[in-house]
């Protein structure tokens, strides 16, 4: 596992570490296999594209997607989230349409849809939160209509920890015959994911919030969906037939993966998924529910500190955002760092949430079943620490 | 003989330099097209289909010696066959490249496919035309694929 | 250097092997240094970032690009030359405004421009090449006129090695108030790329053709190209104040960079740049003409060996496509590999270049200046052994 | 005092909790605003400058205790002296920030700052209301920044 030499590092929900195990598949194919896949005729050319969609099998399986040819390799949930907007929304949205997102959402699943409403005439609308920081579902209900094409939510919020109950949002959407788009960036590390049970349409996810290298993601898709969807991207690998003036396309996947893929993001995926799967997901989750109940109790201890979402452990997934009295969350931020402990400060991609907390910034720690209790108390410490010097 | 000597032995040389069976089907109502897309070859596969039997099979298109020589072993074999033989026969050749249990003695000279599967990367040349026949019978609503 | 086991390796041109060095950048990022870049306050993050942006600034140097914001990082040449066809070209180009690519493109050189040439009504016209495969600069001054917008050309063929002289081009399409974009994909790792003296407004190239690791890319721009140039990815890190309903951007060149870019990426395309940097480049450009002269007068010695492109060795770089007889590449291509030497055979993503060379495919031998004439004496002799089975 | 001790220190959080010149200014004739995009802060530095001299400054906005610190030290300083003065104070402080040659007796208060380059990620708030100042100028033609 990535060794931050003495830091403790609570910004997982940034990015995560990475085993060795994932490393060793990074260099071995670096140090003893570095071709390109799809095209070559040499056996070693084969065996790294046979490597390479073995991996896009093995998610399949992990999603419960029912085909491998569901997963699409991209660069990341953004490029993913993007090329649903783009790719899919965008050539079939009309004025009067209407596309739903939540106040939750990571700038990557709400900016892209404010273009793409912008670019057809169609209407964004926001659905709030309770109380609590959970998705209004009553408001969602409200919401929904005929008129609705395209629901596009985050599974975990990065800033609340809160899980949106997905699958029930699904058949309230596909009852109006719209679509459902899952942001599942935060929850990939801390969740299993079931495509099939939650009835997604679309699906993303980053390698590097999951215990996988940088640069790679999937972007997962009913079959249908994907057969309508638009490549974003030409070129290689993605052609079938190409002249002077006209181009025919690959069938899925390949479609759309245009260009030289992330080879070594791809094979470095497939081993953190297997590092994932071979958890035991039920200590797991007991074990983040421990440490997600010491955090709780013990920053609400700490003298000032306002944390915004659920108090309820059970309710929150991985992340805790909070403010330490009027002291601003890039001064308290430092403080943690001088003392040793990693941690975000700021709006965290999420402006609008920012706003209807009332805050310009917060910090944010976030953890993986990998954290244990010291690290948390470590950071409960330096809290503490920092509300002295501010004040 | 090694692999290689082997997926170039004589009888596939043969069939790649005079294919059985080149050619267009006058009265072809099963019409598949398929193209590789590493090499841009295409090969198109006609076949007359009436009573569920093939009456008559062709095919066109430029290739590699593995695809050439598996259309023609292809053709050669099922010409008159009916489409329950075609289809034992296509799950054998599929059996012998995958390694699986298949009966040589029913595949003629695709028996010379043997070590095909040593060469992933050139299975899709050895069922190319296959696939096109199947693509052709599609339309007429037999499944002969899968 | 990527060790092939005793495999020659001539596909370069598709992927070329990494040195130890880059391979070391990236794993230290990963066993020390995950962070995310950009948004960390904690010291960690702030070093990284630094590292990150200094290889924005190394890159920006190595192309003797003035300011290291005309560098956006992407995931590949693909991705680059499509940002720039539909976040630069499409919204600019209107019916009758024209399109000028050549025969000798990539498709992820041609296809994207087919799709904005569709889209906004511009016509698509193609440059074709002399009897030699060097760009016909005659046929091109006469395309070229008031109507031409973008004239996209590849630096060197990653089929016949020809180089283009993309200077003198930019001259003649500037003189019309065009823009130039330049694929340096096959150029990046055997030609110095000067792109203030070359005077393109574009230039993209891939970090796994140049040494460096897979799922990273350049687009180098003009700033004021660049500024004009609207993002085709909206998400974190690119966008300033978010609402509800609306976005504001970032300065260059983060306003093109959405969402957690390719951090392992980028550090290990600054180790390669850097491995490039230390080469004396006069000896290897040296080294890789006695290599291109070797191969092309012994595969000329070869019984039925069809070369195609000049047989002059100063007038090609790293790469030589041939035939053997009526053999099929792919034979061919077959017989090599169990000779241990291996080739790329098809279309090499050109088919319009196929269909000019009126072949369905050829075998492509690719080297470096890291190969040596014992390499290419494995290829001749393979070829000749070939020819010998197939007959 | 260690680094951080140094950056916290008294006279820094007290510009922060009680700054000099908060508020707009009356005749303003340069206003310029920034926002750091990390934490959303946005300052806003409002100046009346008459005959190449600030004749009074201010700002407005929320920030951290680097940024309130350092616009208040800046409005501080700054309030009535010459373009060419603030220029050289400018100068003097990105001098102090980047570890440079710098003229610590004409940093006044600012000197306090003398740790911030230990905290290169802060280094951004602690120039935020400057870069603002700059950007207010830049409309009345001055350039201050560079
Ligand atoms: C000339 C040329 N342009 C573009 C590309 C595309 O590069 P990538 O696949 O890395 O996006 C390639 C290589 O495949 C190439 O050779
Ligand atoms: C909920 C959520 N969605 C989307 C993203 C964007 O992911 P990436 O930056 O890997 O594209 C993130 C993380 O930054 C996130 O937390």
């Amino acid at each position: 596992m990535t060794d931050y030499q003495g830091l403790t590092y609570l910004d997982n929900a940034a990015t995560t570490p990475m085993p060795e195990e994932v490393l060793a598949v990074i260099d071995e194919y670096y140090r003893f296999n570095k071709v390109n896949v799809h095209r070559g005729i040499y056996q070693l050319a084969g065996r790294v594209t046979s490597a390479y969609e073995a991996v896009r099998e093995q998610i399949a399986q992990w999603l419960h997607a029912p085909k491998p040819e569901s997963v699409v390799f991209t660069s990341g949930t953004t490029d993913a989230l993007n090329q649903v907007a783009f790719g899919y929304a965008q050539p079939r949205l009309h004025p009067g349409d209407e596309i739903i997102v939540s106040v939750l959402e990571h700038h990557s699943n709400l900016v892209p849809w404010q273009r793409v409403a912008a670019q057809t005439g169609a209407r964004l609308r926001m659905v709030g939160m309770d109380s609590q920081g959970n998705l209004d579902y009553a408001q969602l209900a409200e919401l929904i209509n005929t008129h609705t094409k395209v629901v596009a939510l985050t599974m975990v919020s990065n800033v609340l920890g809160t899980v949106v109950d997905v699958a029930k949002v699904a058949q309230l959407v596909h009852q109006y015959d719209g679509i459902l788009v899952v942001d599942a960036a935060q929850a990939a590390a801390h969740l299993p994911i079931d495509v099939t049970a939650m009835d997604a349409d679309f699906l993303s996810f980053s390698g590097h919030k999951m215990f996988g290298p940088t640069g790679i993601g999937v972007l997962y898709g009913k079959l249908a969906r994907l057969e309508e969807m638009e490549p974003v991207r030409f070129g290689g690998e993605m052609v079938d037939l190409v002249t002077p003036t006209s181009a025919t396309f690959q069938p899925l996947p390949i479609r759309l993966e245009a260009g030289t893929p992330n080879v070594a993001g791809v094979l470095g995926l497939g081993a953190a998924v297997k590092y994932l799967e071979k958890q035991d997901f039920a200590a797991i989750q007991k074990h983040e529910a421990r440490l997600m109940q010491f955090l709780l109790t013990e920053l609400q201890e700490v003298p000032e500190v306002k944390i915004y979402g659920p108090l309820d452990y059970q309710q929150r997934v991985g992340v805790v955002s909070f403010n330490v009295g009027k002291h601003h969350a890039h001064d308290v931020a430092t403080i943690l760092d001088a003392s040793g402990v990693a941690v975000r400060a700021g709006h965290l991609c999420a402006e609008p949430l920012m706003q209807a907390l009332n805050v310009s910034s917060v910090m944010r720690a976030s953890f993986t079943f990998e954290n244990q209790v010291a690290d948390l108390q470590r950071l409960v410490d330096a809290v503490e620490q920092g509300g002295r010097i501010l004040s | 003989m090694n692999n290689l000597q082997e997926l170039y032995q004589k009888v596939i040389l043969n069939h790649a330099k005079n294919p059985v069976g080149y050619g267009t089907v006058p009265h072809a109502n099963c019409v598949g097209a398929l193209r590789n897309p590493e090499c841009g070859d295409e090969i198109t596969v006609y076949a007359e289909v009436d009573a569920q039997r093939i009456q008559q099979l062709g095919f066109t298109g430029a290739g590699c010696v593995i695809s050439m020589a598996s259309a023609s072993m292809m053709v050669a074999q099922l010409n008159g066959r009916t489409l329950a033989d075609a289809h034992q026969l296509w799950e054998n050749f599929q059996n012998l490249v995958l390694q699986k249990d298949c009966d040589p003695d029913q595949l003629g000279d695709l028996a010379a496919f043997a070590s095909l599967h040593q060469f992933p990367t050139r299975v899709r040349c050895g069922t190319l035309a296959w696939h096109a026949l199947a693509e052709g019978l599609k339309e007429k609503g037999e499944v002969f694929d899968g």
